[in-house]
């Protein structure tokens, strides 16, 4: 049964239990889903943060997803996947980002959920900007980050 | 050829995309970045560390040794911080 | 502020989307809900089964997973730490373990997950037995998932 | 000293638990198994191949050079296939 990726931009929030069911509906050769929830903290740096707003690059964001979608479908037995980015201003405590993986195996929904969430905290075209206090900035990107990323680089 | 701009580029730029027609000799991206930035205040504040800024032609990241020959549409962007 | 781990042995299946809000509630400084769910597969080798059952050793895998979870959040900065197995009879596509893990930063979660899903295949002690139209028999150890667990030891 | 049994150990055995009388001889889990092995045609089956069999005392992993005295309740089972 071959793998679909589902993948949605979107302002609104998600539903993390709705679609870890999506993924498996219907089926019974998924033996592990793996979700990764990525949430808005209430600070960052130890400094209090009142919102997030998320900026993306509409067209190229979906396609680069999907391009990295198909990549992790590729690399390892999926049996399915979805990738939901959202965009727009999030508060505190709200998500912003999920991964679901699913596979007959967990090394496979374990990996490709990493790869996936390092591919989007690196090179997906999303811009983060956070509302403090001290008014509202744009955050840096972490080297760290890219270096995640470059683990999953074939050489 | 149009050119979008993103999060700080964007703002520093004052808008969002433009149509522009570069000279014939502009062949590359960091050329491209060059002539933007010498166009006025706002573009120079934009480009003013050219290293930094990330390029797309038409959805796909590029370097700034990229020709840019035959794109519709080339984006400028700060490094990404999304997920 | 400190991690508590909560875990369960239980017959009954469990709700992904309730254990997840429920290491989050009332907290801001969560970054990163991992997920895992082990789901009863249709076939095993190939082969159509009509059920496993989940046999433990009540007392000692109660205490083995509290001090691997202890571990866990020993060696990564974890703010919240579920685990969830259950016991009895399963038919395919039902759920048979959770383990769910917040953190700051991703990579810890992911972390924590993975090494609390390979202790749980390999060193928990809990037993599955099978039934198919051949009958009815143990499943074998496999020894990949020594191997997975083994990566985790300190050296 | 309590003894119990998981799994296909348990099955073979026909019981799940018992208390048991060793010999002061017996001094490790391996000499138990082989003890026990003894005792009947079951216990002999379950106890077959004794490298397959796990052991924990008092709840906790031991291998088969671990001493027993002491020990409330030793527990015999097949490798782990849990998660």
């Amino acid at each position: 049964m071959t793998a679909i990726a589902t993948i949605r931009i979107q302002d609104a929030d998600f539903d993390i239990a709705q679609e870890i069911a999506a993924i498996g509906k219907g089926r019974t050769d998924i033996g592990a889903v793996v979700s990764f929830s990525g949430i808005c903290r209430g600070s960052e740096n130890g400094e209090p943060i009142a919102a997030l707003t998320l900026e993306h690059y509409p067209g190229m964001a979906e396609a680069e997803i999907r391009r990295h979608a198909e990549e992790a479908m590729s690399r390892w037995p999926l049996s399915g996947l979805t990738v939901i980015h959202r965009v727009g201003r999030i508060t505190p405590g709200e998500n912003i980002v999920l991964v679901v993986t699913a596979s007959q195996h967990r090394q496979a929904a374990f990996q490709a959920a990493e790869f996936l969430m390092d591919y989007l905290k690196s090179s997906a075209p999303f811009w983060k900007r956070e509302e403090s206090a001290r008014g509202s900035s744009w955050i840096e990107a972490r080297d760290h980050d890219d270096a995640a990323a470059a683990r999953w680089t074939k050489s | 050829m149009k050119v979008k701009y993103f999060a700080w580029v964007r703002e520093r730029i004052g808008r969002a995309e433009e149509t522009i027609e570069p000279p014939a000799d502009i062949r590359t991206v960091g050329e491209l970045i060059d002539w933007l930035a010498g166009r006025d205040e706002a573009s120079a504040y934009a480009f003013e560390k050219p290293k930094v800024i990330r390029a797309a032609i038409d959805h796909a990241h590029v370097k700034q040794d990229a020709v840019i020959s035959g794109a519709r549409e080339i984006a400028f962007f700060p490094p990404m911080t999304g997920g």
